[in-house]
């Protein structure tokens, strides 16, 4: 086995994730902890400064209620969740999340986050729930949040970065704490704890990218959030919700920029090459969807689908009529010197949507010499990610709160998972759609809090089993084995009968999810048949991934990514395969069993592996509503 | 557009235990070539071309191409971010040049404290009220009657 | 610029290319050159012996008429190919070509090929025109009759292998050369003819592959054949035909072994995953297709569409049902002990089917546990490639034979193009389709005897200026003066803002071609929109083709091949922008004209570039039935 | 399954000029590293996996394994290419083989001629007829009366 040096990290909560989930559960956790004398520790495989999705940076805050100036209520904020997510929410988990937002994001502010305000000084809506900011230094201020609540508690806050965790730690039905290793130095940690929170994101490149050459990291979601989430409380036995619940985001076509700003803040169009608006062409299907389909805003995934048809049609390309948006815009100003001033404004405004946040669909703007205010560019349906933090649902399936959770979604600490002592929040946690980024840091402090008290109320020191350890230590550090002890035996060691590398992994799993599971080639459309030629397949890679081999540690990480990525995979095709309709069109479609099916799938699928006896399980769970 | 690195330019951060394009990548890209004393990225195709090398790099030593699969040749979109503010150049491909400047943060590095100062409104570790709040909300934390 | 020495070969007939229809050629054109004091010279990129789509060996001869045997008649074979190409064909040519083919087939025979044989000593049909070989070192025994025949020259015969053909050379109206480079020494050839014949294949990877991993070479059509025939021409100025007619033949799923032998051999039906022969479910489109979509055999294309309609409705994956097939000729056997053998002989012959041709096939049979007698594999579209010798037609304009020709496609010497001195053969000739491998080294053995006869007709010396020839020495070298330049302005050779390298070139190509002219994940389809896209994009492409880097010698070779394959897509783009209707659906659909249009379009859709003016130029051209 | 080398067993085709490998690949993959005098396939991408290298070389130190962003491991068709017939062994995942053994020519390498024997029917330029014909035809060369 490879020399590693072992360190053993004890704590009494560990935060694994260092992105904006984690961040909040950071800065709550840690107040708490100091209260209560506890230890807090932060494991980030990245940098925190730049870590997750937000990295680059966003230009819109997607989530905020304007509760104190009697803008909205929570209630409306779960109705609209509820509708775009075609029924299909946890109503507790999102009250949750939307009465404490706010809170949030007006700590956001006094960090220094620049939020637009207009005259009056109010914040500038994008829509109704969307307000824009500066965001180029967003996770920076944020992770100086975190990292400012941790060091404040000395000995008892640690943060370690560039860790990426592999394996959660049980003692028996609790989770006690996760495996990991350095990437930077050989050293392989174990972080004994009393409560784990997980907030290491969701999933990409799960699915083949519409991007195959070097733009393949362009996929909208980043490419270093890997399903770690998923994998981990997984394989720690939470039971999972949502997992058919992928989310497949409409953007500029190529380099992915958003289109929030446009729709919402530019109220610009999106038509087919023939000028038509696929909003309104298809009454048809929005109403098969009813209700659904019949309210606005219009859900996500059916937005998308109305367009898919075009698409699929041979009507495409697809166009957001960015200069008519614009000159509309500029137009409604009552004189030249104006209009030429809002102009530039405008400008200025589409450019920094995506300098903030998506900074090669500007190069591309400037390297195909396309100006906005001049001609439409084409948007284009991506591909499937897995994030229950935006418009997907996958997540870990968790307690709700006890003010508000009905007794079937209330078995625990607000927040935990069917494990004790493993909470999640963010893309973590599933069927809470719409929290983005405040919402996620939100949930993180909500998730923090209630793993303090966890830890308050069964502080009782986790027992973990040496010899466990030392089989996971020797099954993580594998692929290094695997790779020195074959690198010779052919000329090349990218082309080696004895093992494969991670890239190449990644390749067969995108390939089989792709074509099997309903991805970018497929047109998003699968059925039974192709689902289990997929999970024949899939089964076959899992066997394979045994002979992954890594050269460094750099790619000891990638190979564990992808591992990652395979049990994302696999909890997705079995979900998909179990729930016999189509609901989220637009997401993807059942051929066999094309219609939306109220009577027997208004309902959560939910799905388990068991870690005793390697079994999956899969499960309907009722929709308890809370809010007319 | 991977990351590059200009060879004149960069200087390896002078030879520290890690530069700041290592440190910062959030997709563990950039490696410091320690003979030459230079980094580069190492697997281009994992580039999300979030450019927190470029922007963190003190010897502005790093740019990044358009990713040669689908962006046209010739164009640039180059930051110079400061404190307070960020500045981009963007060159079209047709040799056309726009500044934009926005600002990225109202206090100084370094600075933040949690609580932003605010004060807490339960001690209760059972109460869903969180620490800064009902002052960071600016009204009470509503629940539902069950 | 690059320190290449240049090379001056004087010739009387230049061969470019040393695949099946240059071998033919070079077996022809040695008899006549002997006969009259000539001197012929053959340039291949690669070894002769595994040059071109016949590297691998083939396990069929597709082009067989019987005519001694009074089997068929070449009036039969016409017929048919002008059915299966949608009524797109110039019969003179299928013809000419036909009416040598057997003559071709017995010197295979007598030269070593092994052809099956029946117990009355007569060839195995596979099909009507198909018969079995067993075909692993077919193209070592044709390469090894070509380079006895020039060899037989002594030093009027010349052979150049590893040299690289990039540029026609023209002296006014006519062509008198080529130029090209050696992939194995730093040398420049200039190539001085009398006359010059094309036989440098198809094309590939013009559009994106369905795989784009690892396997992305392996791709049905060879990924050494790219294009530069069509360059070739194009460049001189040759008038091209149905550069819109793609091929994309229905392979096994993922390695794509050929099917021919399981529907013809062995008789097997293709299914849905639902059970469903799509051959017999669309009647409705067959008869949409009259009068070629109600006759026997089915186009290929239309075979094609009916599969690709079910897959497009979600009724994948489409099955070869090879269990059944084998059990079905096996319990023809009078007995259990004869079963039992014919089960071994048919496992044998299906093993061989792709040993002799497509041999990762069989890997990828033995590497799921695959036994074609125990259960299905999945088939699917490939996707398109430029391939006139088969089920396409793409190719140069060429003059038909005197003795069968009318006179509106008869202005020279048979298989002349319209630039004069310009002979093509196989792929390199378009509008007769289904020449395949005897067909096309026969047309070979056309084009080469009458290029001969050009020859001793127009015996004049070439006159090629020099100041011409220099300029496209730098214009050839350029990549790696490019290279050389700037490849050390940044820390890594492949990202650098001053130059692309070739494999990125390739798939920037790709992503256009795939997304804008119909590729796979568009799922064949495309309109008038989405190709002006396309060739806005791909402008942008050419412009920055200038800008091709290349490492050393190998490279070199990959951006000029990448070039080529430019070309060829823009001349497809054009074609199938002209051609305003859907007549072969299966290798594409004008979404926006999605019937086929008789009145119309009953005709050739040929294209020119002008050497001179830089300029493209579409026309029709009729077609003329010589055999009803 | 792009080709490989297995490094005990090339010997570099004892340094001559041009290795078996690199003379007879279609896309020009196999490079001969003069340094180690091994031989290394330098595009696996684009390999064709025809098995031409593999069947060529001398010291059979070539293999293929199957691409591997689709093909599972763990299987493999080995050829073995004599100067009648090619015999290929099958290992299937499973780890069961089978063998086939087929014709593959069946005249000598070398001696073959052009012309096969037979007899010219024309010493006309102008006709269509070919130098082999009608004897490789069998029958005469038809024609359709225009
Ligand atoms: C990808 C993306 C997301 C958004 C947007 C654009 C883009 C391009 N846009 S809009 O365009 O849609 O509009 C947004 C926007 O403008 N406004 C907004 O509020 N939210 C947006 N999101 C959504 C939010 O970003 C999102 O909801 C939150 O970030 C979710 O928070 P969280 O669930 O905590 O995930 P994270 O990505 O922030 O952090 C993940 C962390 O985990 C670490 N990690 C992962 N695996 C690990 C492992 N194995 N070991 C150790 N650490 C390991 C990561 O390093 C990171 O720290
Ligand atoms: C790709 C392919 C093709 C076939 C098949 C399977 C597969 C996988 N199958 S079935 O499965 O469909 O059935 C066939 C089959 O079983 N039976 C059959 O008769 N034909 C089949 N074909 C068709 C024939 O192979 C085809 O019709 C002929 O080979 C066409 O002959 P030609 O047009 O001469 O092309 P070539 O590929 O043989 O030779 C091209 C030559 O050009 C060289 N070259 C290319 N570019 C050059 C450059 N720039 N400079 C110098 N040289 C430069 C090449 O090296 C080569 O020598
Ligand atoms: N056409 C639309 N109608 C309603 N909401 C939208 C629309 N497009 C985007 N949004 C919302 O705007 C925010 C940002 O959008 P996006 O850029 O698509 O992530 C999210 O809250 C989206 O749900
Ligand atoms: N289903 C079919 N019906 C008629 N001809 C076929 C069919 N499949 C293949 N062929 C012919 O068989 C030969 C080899 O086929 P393929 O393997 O598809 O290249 C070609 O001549 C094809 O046109
Ligand atoms: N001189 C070398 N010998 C062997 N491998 C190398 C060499 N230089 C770079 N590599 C590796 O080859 C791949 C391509 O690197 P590069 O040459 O930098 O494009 C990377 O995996 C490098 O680690
Ligand atoms: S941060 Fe800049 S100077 Fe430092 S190593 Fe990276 S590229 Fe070189
Ligand atoms: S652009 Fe972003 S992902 Fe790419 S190397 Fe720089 S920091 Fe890493
Ligand atoms: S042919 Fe075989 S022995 Fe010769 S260089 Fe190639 S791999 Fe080595
Ligand atoms: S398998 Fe074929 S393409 Fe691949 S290296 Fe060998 S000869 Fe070349
Ligand atoms: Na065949």
């Amino acid at each position: 086995m490879a020399n590693f040096e072992t360190v053993v990290v004890n704590t009494d909560l560990l935060i694994v994730g260092g992105g904006m989930s984690a961040c909040g559960a950071a800065v709550e956790a840690s107040y708490w902890a100091k209260k209560h004398g506890l230890k807090v520790t932060l494991v980030d495989k990245a940098a925190m400064d730049r870590s997750g999705a937000v990295a680059m940076g966003l230009s819109a805050i997607n989530l905020y209620i304007g509760q104190a100036a009697g803008d909205n209520t929570v209630e409306d904020y779960v109705r609209y969740v509820r509708q775009d997510l075609m029924g299909v929410t946890r109503e507790d988990l999102v009250y949750s999340i939307a009465r404490h937002v706010d809170s949030t994001v007006h700590l956001f502010e006094k960090w220094g986050l620049p939020i637009w305000k207009d005259k009056d000084g109010k914040y500038v809506h994008e829509g109704r729930w969307q307000i824009m900011i500066n965001g180029e230094s967003y996770k920076i201020i944020v992770a100086e949040a975190a990292k400012n609540s941790i060091n404040s508690l000395g000995d008892k806050g640690e943060i370690y970065e560039r860790v990426f965790i592999v394996e959660p730690l049980l003692d028996g039905d609790r989770c006690v704490g996760a495996v990991g290793f350095s990437v930077r130095e050989n050293k392989f940690y174990v972080f004994k704890a009393k409560a784990v929170l997980v907030g290491m994101g969701g999933a990409v490149h799960v699915f083949r990218p519409r991007s195959t050459g070097e733009g393949l990291g362009r996929s909208w979601y980043p490419p270093f959030n890997t399903g770690s989430s998923t994998y981990f409380t997984l394989k720690a036995g939470a039971e999972m919700t949502c997992q058919e619940v992928r989310f497949i985001p409409v953007r500029f076509k190529d380099a992915y920029g958003p289109v929030g700003a446009w729709f919402l803040l530019f109220k610009s169009v999106a038509t087919n090459a023939f000028g038509e608006d696929y909003m309104k062409t298809h009454p048809d299907v929005l109403e098969q969807y009813a209700p659904y389909g019949m309210t606005k805003p219009i859900p996500a995934n059916l937005r998308n689908h109305l367009g898919l048809i075009d698409e699929r049609a041979g009507l495409g390309p697809i166009y957001m009529q960015t200069a008519e948006a614009i000159q509309r815009l500029s137009e409604e100003m009552p004189d030249e010197k104006q209009r030429k001033k809002k102009l530039k404004e405008l400008e200025s405004e589409a450019w920094e949507d995506f300098l903030d946040m998506t900074i090669s669909q500007a190069l591309l703007w400037a390297a195909t010499n396309t100006r906005p205010e001049e001609k439409p560019s084409e948007i284009a349906a991506c591909e499937p990610y897995f994030i229950g933090s935006h418009s997907g649902a996958s997540g870990a399936w968790v307690s709700g709160p006890e003010d508000i959770a009905p007794p079937e979604y209330q078995w625990g600490y607000t927040n935990m998972s069917t494990v004790k002592g493993l909470f999640c929040a963010g893309d973590a946690s599933g069927a809470s759609s719409h929290k983005f980024s405040s919402g996620s840091f939100t949930e993180g402090r909500i998730a923090g809090k209630s793993a303090i008290r966890f830890i308050v109320e069964n502080n009782q020191e986790p027992s973990v089993d040496d010899a466990q350890v030392e089989a996971l230590k020797e099954r993580i550090l594998k692929p290094l084995d695997l790779f020195e002890q074959f690198k010779g035996a052919t000329t090349d060691p990218d082309v080696n009968p004895n093992y494969i590398r991670p890239k190449q992994f990644m390749f067969r799993l995108q390939k089989i999810m792709d074509e099997y599971a309903g991805g970018v080639s497929k047109s998003f459309t699968t059925n039974k048949h192709l689902l289990e030629k997929g999970m024949e397949l899939l089964t076959m890679l899992k066997e394979d991934s045994e002979k992954l081999a890594a050269e460094n540690l750099h790619e000891l990480m990638r190979c564990w990514e992808n591992v990652h990525r395979m049990w994302q995979a696999e909890a997705h095709i079995r979900s998909v395969m179990f729930r016999e309709e189509t609901r989220w069109p637009g997401y993807y479609i059942r051929a066999d069993f094309p219609n939306m099916d109220q009577e027997n799938w208004k309902c959560f699928v939910n799905c388990k592996w068991d870690p005793k006896t390697g079994e999956w399980e899969m499960c309907k769970r009722p929709i308890i509503s809370i809010i007319d | 557009m991977p990351s590059y690195v200009i060879t004149e330019k960069c200087d390896g951060c002078k030879g520290q235990d890690k530069t700041a394009c290592m440190y910062i990548c959030p997709n563990d890209l950039m490696v410091l070539d320690k003979e030459r004393m230079k980094s580069y990225n190492r697997d281009p195709q994992m580039c999300w071309e979030c450019m927190c090398c470029v922007k963190i790099c003190p010897q502005q030593a790093m740019d990044v191409r358009g990713y040669a699969d689908f962006i046209p040749l010739g164009a640039s979109t180059i930051p110079l971010r400061g404190s307070e503010d960020i500045m981009w150049t963007i060159k079209f491909r047709d040799g056309s040049i726009k500044r934009f400047k926005f600002p990225i943060r109202t206090t100084a590095e370094g600075t933040i404290v949690p609580d932003a100062g605010l004060e807490t409104g339960t001690d209760d570790l059972k109460s869903y009220v969180l620490f800064t709040e009902p002052a960071s909300l600016g009204c009470e934390v509503p629940t539902i009657k069950k």
